[in-house]
């Protein structure tokens, strides 16, 4: 768990926690600039970077065309010549049409020239809003699948301060998941001058002793509910909120499966081929004789998402869909 | 749509539906997005004026105007904007979501320039199988920034196939103006892939009418696709609830003074004219009441038509 | 195990597999159109659709720009207005640039409209030639995880024709997924009329009773290799080939895995978030009490692939990895 | 490179770095696939010759023409072509993954059309740090089929990067002819985008030269890209290997006796020329000595550089 019981905190909205981080790296570096859709002017389709353009002035803080391509090229070819760009693309779904300039070009950069990419693609995923199946896809498994990119999806909003500034410092192309769902969602985050959360680092988000859970995304708050109604009746649950998942935190995840002997996987992804599918494949292969029951992956059916807000929350795991798993890998 | 009385009464009939349904998003009864068209009717009903059924006509996120222009049905077109379960989609998908084949409307979408590759591959199906029809592709000016509208030219020039790219320019595109997203001329890019573009006044359906149906006409004779820039204005937010409030009011109200409907409108009998909108009247409130006597869709309405076995 | 005893059987390569299955199916039904670059005069980079433009003509075999977008696209919207279009997207890498089309714009359509719509994209993937890293990837996973789309992954040459036709006939898009380092392999196929192989059912290539190997592409050769010589030694396996990887057919993979209690599971990809965990995912969850001994992944080490043959063939698992890895689950 | 000899020096040099490498290939010692661009030396040596270190080239799946002439070391290259640990990617990427930042050799890469947005990236890259440093672009006129391409020149259009677009057009994509690929004329395509474009002889490295050099002052100064087609031939193959026997002869022939390296050295006095070619002999000689000495890379060199930390 991350302590801040020594440090003053503040409860911020995650939007603002993501806010302030570009805000204060800007700041910080002049190299930063952020370039997107929208992101200047409007300050973004939900406000998430309103104020930047005026900070610092539309050659930093540029809004482009809607040509997704060359956005993230704008990322790649910007970090070869001295950049240390943030790119924003406005819907996860979006960045589908950009895979080509994230995979084959940012991710492998390295592996070629020897050199620095440091570029950061900001971007948002899940449900949340009355967007539907274009706009609410959660396809983080993809990318974490890719050598030579890393992968960030954080939940509370002291993790998103500090994994933003620390992805903005990272010398490798960083993919930045925010979930749209969590954007309003308040958090305490430490008020202190540097703030950083380290990439690759799983934290523990409560301990427990009977049984783990790992989440992400809007699963971690969730899951936190979901443990703390459960403690109520006696079952002690911990939860652990990977934050990256490339690089996976391996130890972390295998060390607390292996102190409960049991695992819920929770995500607000379909189940199969997904993160939940490599934390069971991790459980079984390293901690199989620790396992005491099958785990359970709480995650969305697989079915499109639909566009009316209640529908698309039906099919959004809940704290209850975590509880009835919890219940099941107990019995 | 051959006449100015038919014109008209597919552009009134657009403008109250999306009216109405504003209204229903004022009262919380859309659970979708609402991408209002209004204002730009005639590029629609223009647009589809030379179609027939078996045409094809690729739509935006912004489309309820195609789809009515098309022979979408109003009273299924609001239920699917108001979640209900007689909405085209079952009402789980919204209005960017809208897909009729059968009435040769492939659909509305969420993804900016994504129409773009399918009115290709629509025009491709009709020369592949020696079909007379045509794919009339309607796109914002911000799809122009997409490199998917000029693998379509590209191809659609080489194939001549018969295929009207119908560019929508309202001259907004999401929050920003036009200028942070087109350089240069738009009608004009089709000119070095050999295809021939022309700019209408977006406004006058009739002007609109002329240019798509002179292209629809090129296209069926197979000769080739062409590009109609069709100048116009959205008068509201990008979707219902953006007050748009960083635009200049003046801009807006100069817009709205030259709305197309009024300018057909003028050009009818009063009395013919008013007759068409009591019709259009009679018929959007039966359409809402269809809408709205439909049950909402519910969660178990998320899982039917991924494949074909299990629709 | 396809039972292919009474009927009289050809030793083919994997490309006449798919070359026939194409002739055949474009014979039979004039609404099949095979669209790609270089398929028509030159006939496919690899040879593979060569005598089909002059047998079908150049409407119905058609050369395109290097437009990978509007290619799927022309699937997308062919299929739509009455095609069976078979769109080819010469390397599975480059599918990466159609990935809106696929997935947002194929896989969603008849969600909304409740059509059909019949399209099959062809592609090849894997190391097997000094292509690179940009030319040589697998990431079946990601495709695997869309609902709406199939995902077909053939190996041996009749599981590939027979499933190429049962492909064309289905009227949702499938992506079907060749196997470069396949192409010049024979196997033999049945000389039947019509040889049909349905998709989502897996293949039991060899039985065996100790453990179960679950592999696609050129690890199933591999695997019944390494079956072949620990036989020798008196160890079993199993070969499971899934053939197709969404639908998966879980009954046939669990009924295997509980009877032998071991797993392996091998592939060309890479293991973090692939076909590999989802297999482990799938066995943990659904035959715990079953399982001796953790399962192992047999995968390419999660590094770029190299364009030299030698040196991307060293990435690439082989028989000796597969046999390593029986050995360290029967251990 | 701004004197004839210079020109015909390092055309000479990507001629003979790229026959020497065929000879390779041909006794198996080229462990990747090899992309000639003899005949299209012209295009690569003037389109650099007006171009400093800092400034950046992006190049494509044929590009040791582009590399060479961007200052790439000969010896270097040819190890990496050769699979050695000397290589410029330590023997695991071969032509198309050379990339050497630090000279403004941004990279080939696999991916047709990919290269143009990086470029782009690299021109806002200048723009915004305020460097008065130029990104040239080298793409095949099958690019011009990718999407990417017009995403690039619109934004490079609004934003006035400093970026001249070469398209390097030797008629023939792969493994089919250009007219399967490119509706209309190339060069034009940036005008309606409000981009001067030019044709040019691509065999004439003077030409090539005057235009890009007038395009990078432009670009440098601020003024905003340029669209150059360069008409050039290719002279083999897709890849060696392929014997692109579906080619006509006599236009192979018509094309090798417009051999851009023949024009270049009779403007030279016979001595100095002959000087140059010697020298190159040896450069060439040594740079092959040099690669034959480096140790093959083995399995082990597939792992480094994945990440910063771990590299
Ligand atoms: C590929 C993609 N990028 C971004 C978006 C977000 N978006 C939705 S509508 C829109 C603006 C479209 O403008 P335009 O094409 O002019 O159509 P209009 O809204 O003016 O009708 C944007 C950027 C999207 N839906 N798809
Ligand atoms: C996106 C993509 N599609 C297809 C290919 C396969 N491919 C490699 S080179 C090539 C032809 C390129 O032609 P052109 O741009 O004219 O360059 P040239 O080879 O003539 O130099 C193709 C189709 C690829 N590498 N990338
Ligand atoms: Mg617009
Ligand atoms: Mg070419």
């Amino acid at each position: 768990m991350t302590t801040t019981t020594d440090v003053p905190t503040r409860a911020l909205k995650v939007w603002q926690g993501i806010n302030q981080a570009l805000v204060e790296e800007m700041e910080r570096d002049e190299r930063v600039v952020l370039v997107g859709e929208d992101v200047g002017r409007p300050g973004g389709p939900y406000g998430v970077t309103r104020g930047l353009r005026d900070k610092f002035g539309d050659l930093r803080v540029r809004d482009t065309p809607i040509s997704e391509q060359v956005l993230v090229g704008l990322g790649v070819g910007g970090a070869a010549v001295g950049l240390r760009p943030v790119i924003e693309i406005m819907f996860f779904d979006f960045a589908m049409i950009a895979m080509d300039q994230i995979v084959n070009q940012a991710a492998k950069f390295r592996y070629f020239s020897g050199h620095d990419l440091p570029l950061v693609i900001r971007t948002m995923a899940g449900a949340g809003g009355p967007n539907g199946a274009q706009h609410s896809q959660n396809f983080e498994a993809w990318y974490s699948a890719v050598p030579g990119l890393k992968v960030v999806m954080p939940s509370q909003a002291a993790d998103t301060k500090g994994l933003l500034k620390s992805a903005i410092r990272d010398d490798d192309p960083v993919l930045f998941i925010e979930t749209l769902g969590l954007y309003t969602t308040r958090h305490d985050v430490p008020q202190v001058d540097e703030y950083l959360v380290p990439i690759g680092v799983a934290d523990i988000k409560r301990e427990g002793s009977d049984l783990t859970v790992v989440a992400t995304g809007r699963l971690v708050d969730r899951s936190l509910e979901a443990a703390a109604q459960l403690a109520e009746e006696g079952i002690s649950v911990e939860v652990v909120d990977p934050r990256t998942l490339q690089p996976l935190d391996t130890e972390a995840i295998t060390a607390s499966i292996r102190k409960t002997g049991r695992l819920v996987v929770a995500q607000e992804a379909t189940a199969q081929y997904s993160f939940a599918s490599e934390i069971c494949a991790l459980a079984v292969e390293e901690c199989l004789s620790e396992l005491k029951a099958p785990p359970v992956r709480v995650a969305s059916p697989f079915v499109n998402v639909p566009t009316p807000v209640p529908l698309a929350e039906s099919r959004a795991p809940g704290v209850d869909d975590v509880v009835a798993a919890i219940r099941k890998a107990m019995a | 749509m051959g006449t100015t009385a038919g014109r008209y009464r597919v552009m009134r009939l657009s403008r109250r539906f999306e009216e109405t349904m504003h209204d229903q998003f004022g009262d919380g009864q859309v659970p979708g997005p609402l991408h209002l068209s209004i204002g730009q009717e005639a590029v629609a009903v223009g647009g589809c004026a030379g179609l027939r059924t078996s045409d094809a006509v690729i739509s935006t996120h912004r489309g309820h105007h195609h789809c009515l222009a098309k022979g979408a049905r109003p009273d299924r077109m609001m239920a699917e904007l108001l979640g209900r379960t007689a909405g085209y989609s079952g009402g789980r998908g919204g209005s960017m979501h809208i897909s009729i084949p059968d009435i040769g409307l492939i659909g509305t979408n969420g993804i900016v320039g994504a129409g773009l590759p399918i009115a290709t591959g629509c025009a491709y199906g009709f020369q592949a199988q020696a079909r007379d029809d045509v794919a009339v592709c309607f796109f914002g000016e911000g799809a122009t920034g997409t490199g998917a509208f000029y693998e379509a030219i590209n191809i659609a020039a080489l194939w001549k196939l018969p295929l009207v790219f119908v560019c929508e320019n309202n001259q907004i595109v999401e929050l920003t103006p036009q200028e942070v997203h087109v350089a240069g001329e738009l009608w004009r890019r089709g000119e070095s892939h050999g295809m021939p573009g022309v700019r209408v006044d977006g406004n006058d359906v009739d002007a609109v009418a002329d240019a798509v149906g002179a292209a629809v006409v090129r296209a069926r004779a197979g000769d080739g696709p062409t590009l109609v820039e069709a100048v116009t204005y959205r008068w509201f937010g990008h979707y219902a609830g953006d007050r748009a409030a960083w635009r200049v009011e003046e801009e807006v109200q100069q817009w709205r003074e030259r709305d197309p409907l009024i300018r057909t409108r003028a050009a009818l009998p009063a009395e013919q004219a008013d007759a068409i909108d009591e019709g259009i009247e009679e018929l959007i409130g039966s359409a809402l009441a269809f809408a709205q006597q439909s049950p909402v869709a519910g969660p178990e309405a998320i899982f039917p038509n991924h494949y074909a076995s299990a629709s």
